[in-house]
């Protein structure tokens, strides 16, 4: 170890937790690019701050996003990441893979970059982390060979996503998988070339438990609801309390709406649907005993995002609920009209909810045509500085 | 050749096993069997068992083939990644669950991540890859997985507990619904090279971006003047302007946020908030960050109730009981002054001493 | 003679009754015995009788000698106001608390607005005596009041409801945290008399009064333009300047706001939310307004638990379950889209159908 | 009623609340202003529109507030009314009253003015309604004689008020009718001559039920408190329980913090007084059982305020707890250093609260030189655009 050029980085080898660095000196020795990223990441170890300049724009033919530009401000010494640029790859709907694909995969990345990648980045594409300007094309030509197409970046509609629903889930109240594959489709466009104030996220996830964070990481978020009754099966209800889940303090005192009584003499499980907020958290305690009812749709709440500018955001409900059923009609009607009032009216680097924020929900529900409901709302508000329309006022 | 353009990802229905292609969303129930594995009953009755484990994220192609060796070996070549970058291996045989388990174990794999448990941080690039980082990313996952590798592995927590990092206010790692956050933070005001701004930068989009309005145009220089008064280092202008940077051996570091959830479940999503607003950069294991991780998560797992999200046992116990809790000192800069301030300033009495 | 100034008040020790100058601040406990009758035992095992009777506010001094009248029967001259303008008879001889309530009920004072009743609503001058009402105040008052007034004299109500209703944004009445508030709105903007605006007005101080932006310079006629899309008829810059009114008998009406507190029983202090945003001022006895302000209470006093004010009984079954259960149709002018608005917002699918 | 002249207000002389149309024909029987007032009144119930014209300083010698100017807009039809003032006179700690000073106050009044009042009005003053600018000095002057001082108005110090308190409630942790007679003598001038950016207002509730309104209505709130623990009375708890009191409904079930357990086979409860947050709910319950600790103070909150002009605000915890006994001087110390840094900032017509929003709250604690503590917020910030003192960053 004394000897290593790289001793700090050396520490992180130990350890539990599967170690980054162990997986960037396996790539270090097959890829000259690997090895200098591990030199350059050691010394910022050492100078405590990273060593990639500023920005830089590079891209492939006949798409503005989906390659991040990167250089290293200390080319010299790391000569082999003086360019290293990150191509963003559209990930399957729910991140289901057989392994041929993936192989695939590797064989083109060990061809044309560094072979070091995340599965997956933060919004969910696969990140094929590194490779020189030169590199960039033929990469995506060889991509484009085994199927696999670059998802979003710069201030376009950025690669959305879906939990795994009903490829897995017995709670998916809407197809994720499929939806997101037909939009994703659908939009190609405004997921290549950016042509947006700013970026657009959308996710999609099948019930409220929210598996993909759609609510707080997503300007545009579907979340799987039902209309009607929860389901019970009664004897699997008296099982769980049987085999031990105490059905007062785990189920019923912590629901929200407190909608639910059990009587423990008949282990009799009753709940006031109307009250139910559909929160989920009896059925995620007993699945085997209740399921999502059977009118199923979804929720549609927008406006989610991080600090940049004005404060992060949750998305906010503009439809307590939407039959969600291809071909997704009413769907897309409304993203294109919230995509045209955000693009007519938003200014650069404004996403959607601060857009609103500035504009007035108001305006924003006339615009895209959606009802006022108090379904909207935590609380109706608490100032008394409100607008009448003119027409109104007689 | 004509580069073809617009063709998407792959259909996802491509990638299903087969029993996933049969009951797809004809899912009756799961059953968590222990930590990392799962089964998943179909009404048909057909089964999937799913084994989670923990990956570093950033890995090499070599680790995508290995891993692609064991769902060969023991799914039909069947996986999937998580929404927190987990693997997922999809085995529809019951006989080779616990075989594939024992490989994993052997070789170095976490199994876990299932249910109360701490699972795979989600967190971003930092000094690997981005240019406005105030801290690293992986690094400091690793050390702290390190630290609480025995609640990834098992089931040892209340309940769910998301553990988070981003390396700058972006928040790529969206941290800001996060039970636990780590948010690399600066501390001092960008450094303006005036001949990058004059070159590079337009003046107009740089003083639009500031949150503050701390940046005004400098005639004399033909450049930009930052009122350091106004500005809370968020590096803002500078993704807008290389004529800016802020990174900083030692006005950079960490801050600390918890309390947050994304899920419906019981309580609607939160946004996490500041406990502690400034650790050092302490590369390679920052110890005071993890340490101070693991002493909130302990400090909840000692004290909360059974289901009781980081969140809702602050919410039960108030903030300020946390804090006596965790042993963690108030500071200022915890209380907000940023546009909604007011809805987070006590307007009663009634408070715990 | 020398203009005497700056004396204060009357000593208030002057004008304790006995029996609280001896047990001043030695209180041990008090019972209710019925709706208007306190007793407030002493350490000393003195006991003082509080009758409590509802009065007009707007009174004649004829009225106050009556009053004075009455306490010198019963109460050896003492007696005191509340915080909500009810007097209250300080009586300290058991004997005469009977004989002082038959006379009360007899001679027409309401006796009550104790314990879990509606008392008396605080409220302000509106065409009586202000300059910028936008509806009456004595009046409606007076119209809820004999509507409400089974439920001042008697505990029918699960819990303490403040009725409070202010003629104009001001809030004099201070209904932002009442259970029911009744305020009276303009709905048009105001029109500019640009002779009296540059005679009488300081354009900064207008321009800056405006909450909304709404108010520039007008450098062609001196004098000031109202953006009408962005004016949502707050008043603010005709209390700065009289060329700008904004009274209408077709624009003017009431708005009622609902699920308000002070104390901090329970939960703390919350502000009373907008249910209803116009309806038409029609007196004498505004019948919309009176019976929007019955329903909401009796739908409160029949769904709510016992101690549940009005707000923590919403807060319980959630806002969109109140417009179901009290049949009130919500508009969009209940969105919020002020400052602090996107905390009115809701982030999560869970709500009721 | 076919011949009355205000057929409309006539109407409000009939049901059983006490009517405010009959006070104000009493008064006109003898006086012409209250004659006039009534008429022009019925004018408004007609147009409905009020019928004052804007402002009119007006006031009385050595004093810059305590009277509000007004004039009739029908100054022809209603000339009685052509100049009709209001006096807003200092009422007495807790409005506790004899019926001597009462009488003389009516006599005054009906010497110089219209006989009509309001007990009292909204900040707490004694309003006479109505006079004409030349009586004002002689109604001033006849009241300094019995002893009446005004109150409150513009930009000065409003007229305080308090809660009955140790008069005749048991609950009152502070003194809240002495402090209230000795802070409105302290500050006489910045009650009668405005000063400040604009109004100030303060409250002193003796105990977190807060019956002045403290808390919404005031720029600097004090509420009393205490630090100890709740005392009980065991066998009184029992007898509440004996009497009917639902003991876990009513009282443990009801607890904010859920800190209360009732052992029902004994009929004891238990307090965990640490987890306390002193809401009061219980004591209100049980009186008798039940009582304030003894360790007592006051917590100090600011801000409180009605909309105009950036939307209402409740005031906020400052000091969690201060002891609050004779002279007052950290108290004193404290509110003057308050207004001294309000007074230096604010701008015009800028409340404490909106300039401690303005400047941030952060500066505020440092100016008056108050440690921030977590009492003060419900949650800490949830956005990270926070500052650092150069100093801190080494
Ligand atoms: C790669 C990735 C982090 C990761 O390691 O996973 C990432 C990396 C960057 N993000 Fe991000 N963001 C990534 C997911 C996110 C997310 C999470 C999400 O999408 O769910 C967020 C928060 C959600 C949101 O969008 O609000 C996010 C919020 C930002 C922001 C702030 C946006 C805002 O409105 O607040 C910026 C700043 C900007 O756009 O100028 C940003 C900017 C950036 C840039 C492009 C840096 C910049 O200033 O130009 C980073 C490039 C790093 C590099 O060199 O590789 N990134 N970024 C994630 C994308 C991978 C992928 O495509 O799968
Ligand atoms: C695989 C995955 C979806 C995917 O498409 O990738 C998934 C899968 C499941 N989630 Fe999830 N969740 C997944 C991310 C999430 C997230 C998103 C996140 O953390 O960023 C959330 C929101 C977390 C939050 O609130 O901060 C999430 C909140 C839940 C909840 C609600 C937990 C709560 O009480 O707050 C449940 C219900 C439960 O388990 O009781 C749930 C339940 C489930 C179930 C039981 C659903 C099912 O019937 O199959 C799955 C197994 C859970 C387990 O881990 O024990 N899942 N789940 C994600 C696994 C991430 C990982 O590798 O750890
Ligand atoms: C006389 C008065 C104080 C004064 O100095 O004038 C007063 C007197 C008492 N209040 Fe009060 N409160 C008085 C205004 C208030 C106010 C202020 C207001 O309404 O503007 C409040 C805050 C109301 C709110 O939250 O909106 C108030 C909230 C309370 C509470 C808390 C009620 C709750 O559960 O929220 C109590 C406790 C209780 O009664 O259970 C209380 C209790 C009491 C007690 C029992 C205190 C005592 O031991 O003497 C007194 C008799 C109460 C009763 O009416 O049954 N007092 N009380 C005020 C009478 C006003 C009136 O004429 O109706
Ligand atoms: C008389 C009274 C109403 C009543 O019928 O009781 C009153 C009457 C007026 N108030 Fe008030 N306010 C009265 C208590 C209040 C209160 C309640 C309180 O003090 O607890 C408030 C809400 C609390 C607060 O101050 O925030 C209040 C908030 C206002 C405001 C808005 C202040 C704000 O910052 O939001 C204004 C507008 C202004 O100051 O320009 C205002 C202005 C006015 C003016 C002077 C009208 C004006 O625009 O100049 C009114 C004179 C009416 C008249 O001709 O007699 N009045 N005013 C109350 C004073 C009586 C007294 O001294 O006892
Ligand atoms: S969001 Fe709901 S449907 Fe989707 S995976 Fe999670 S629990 Fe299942
Ligand atoms: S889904 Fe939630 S709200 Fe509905 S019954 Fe279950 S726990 Fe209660
Ligand atoms: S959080 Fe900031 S530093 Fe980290 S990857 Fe995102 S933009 Fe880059
Ligand atoms: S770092 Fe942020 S606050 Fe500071 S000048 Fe730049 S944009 Fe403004
Ligand atoms: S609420 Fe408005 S109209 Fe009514 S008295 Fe106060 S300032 Fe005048
Ligand atoms: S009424 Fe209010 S919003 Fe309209 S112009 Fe005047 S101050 Fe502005
Ligand atoms: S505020 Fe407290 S002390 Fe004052 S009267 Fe009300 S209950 Fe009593
Ligand atoms: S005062 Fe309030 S918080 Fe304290 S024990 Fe009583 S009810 Fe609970």
């Amino acid at each position: 170890m004394a000897d290593s050029e790289t001793p700090l980085l050396d520490e992180l080898e130990e350890g539990p937790w599967p170690s980054f660095v162990k997986e960037m000196k396996r790539a270090a020795e097959k890829n000259e690019a690997a090895k200098d990223l591990l030199r350059q990441l050691e010394r910022s170890y050492v100078d405590k701050v990273g060593h990639w300049k500023h920005g830089g724009i590079v891209g492939v033919k006949g798409y503005g996003g989906g390659v991040i530009g990167r250089y290293s401000d200390l080319p010299e010494e790391f000569p082999a990441v003086a360019e290293f640029h990150t191509m963003r790859v559209n990930m399957p709907s729910g991140w289901f893979y057989n392994t041929k694909k993936l192989r695939e995969l590797c064989d083109v990345w060990d061809k044309h970059g560094s072979g070091l990648t995340n599965m997956h980045g933060a919004t969910g594409d696969i990140i094929l982390l590194g490779t020189s300007t030169d590199h960039l094309q033929p990469c995506f030509d060889d991509l484009a060979e085994i199927g696999f197409d670059l998802g979003g970046s710069g201030s376009d509609m950025r690669t959305p996503s879906c939990c795994v629903g009903p490829g897995r889930c017995e709670w998916a109240c809407i197809d994720t998988l499929e939806l997101l594959y037909d939009l994703t489709m659908t939009y190609q466009d405004q997921l290549h070339r950016p042509m947006f104030p700013y970026k657009s996220k959308m996710k999609i996830s099948g019930c409220p438990n929210d598996c993909v964070a759609a609510v707080p990481r997503s300007d545009i978020a579907i979340v799987g609801t039902w209309r009607d009754k929860i389901r019970i099966d009664p004897v699997e209800v008296a099982n769980y309390a049987n085999d031990g889940l105490d059905i007062v303090q785990e189920v019923v005192m912590l629901c929200p709406t407190r909608c639910m009584t059990w009587d423990g003499k008949t282990k009799t499980l009753t709940i006031e649907d109307a009250e139910c907020n559909r929160c989920m958290h009896c059925i995620n305690l007993m699945p085997k005993a209740l399921r999502p009812g059977v009118e199923r749709g979804a929720t549609i709440l927008v406006g989610g995002k991080a600090p940049i500018v004005h404060g992060a955001l949750l998305s906010w409900v503009i439809v307590p609920f939407m039959k969600i059923e291809p071909p997704y009609t009413e769907l897309k009607e409304l993203l294109d009209k919230i995509w045209e009032w955000w693009d007519e009216n938003g200014k650069m680097r404004e996403r959607l909810g601060e857009l609103i924020n500035r504009l007035g929900m108001r305006n924003f529900l006339k615009a895209v045509g959606l009802p006022a409901v108090p379904q909207m709302v935590k609380a109706p508000r608490a100032n008394p500085y409100y607008f009448w329309d003119p027409e109104e006022v007689k | 050749m004509a580069t073809r353009t617009d063709f998407g990802p792959p259909y996802f229905r491509d990638m299903l096993p087969p029993v996933i292609q049969k009951n797809y969303g004809q899912w009756k129930y799961h059953e968590r069997i222990k930590p990392g594995l799962l089964v998943h009953v179909a009404e048909s009755g057909d089964r999937l068992w799913t084994v989670r484990v923990g990956s570093p994220r950033l890995v090499s192609t070599d680790w995508i083939r290995e891993v692609c060796d064991i769902a060969d070996q023991f799914c039909d070549g069947h996986l999937r990644f998580t929404s927190r970058h987990n693997v997922e291996f999809l085995v529809s045989d019951e006989a080779k669950v616990e075989p594939l388990i024992a490989y994993l174990q052997e070789h170095g794999y976490p199994v876990g991540g299932t249910g109360h448990a701490i699972t795979n941080p989600v967190h971003t690039q930092g000094w690997i890859h981005c240019h406005t980082p105030a801290t690293d990313a992986s690094g400091i996952v690793k050390a702290v997985m390190d630290e609480l590798y025995e609640y990834f592995v098992d089931w040892k927590l209340p309940a769910y507990c998301r553990v988070s990092l981003a390396c700058c206010l972006n928040m790529c790692g969206a941290v800001h619904c996060s039970d636990v956050a780590i948010l690399g933070i600066h501390r001092k005001p960008p450094v303006i090279n005036h001949d990058v701004v004059r070159a590079k930068c337009e003046i107009p989009n740089v003083i639009a971006a500031c949150p503050t309005g701390a940046i005004r145009p400098d005639p004399k220089t033909k450049s930009l003047i930052v009122n350091e008064e106004k500005c809370m280092y968020c590096g803002n202008c500078y993704t807008m302007c290389p004529g800016m940077p802020l990174a900083d051996p030692v006005g950079d570091g960490v801050s600390i946020w918890v309390g947050g959830k994304v899920s419906s479940a019981r309580t609607p999503p939160k946004f996490s908030r500041l406990v502690i607003p400034y650790l050092p950069n302490n590369p390679p294991r920052w110890p005071e960050t993890t340490a101070a991780v693991k002493n909130i998560i302990e400090t909840w797992a000692k004290h909360a109730r059974k289901h009781e999200r980081m969140g809702e046992w602050i919410d039960r116990i108030g903030w300020e009981r946390f804090f006596t809790l965790a042993g963690i000192e108030f500071k200022p800069q915890l209380i907000d002054d940023f546009t909604l301030a007011p809805e987070t300033y006590r307007s009663t009495p009634t408070f715990k001493w």
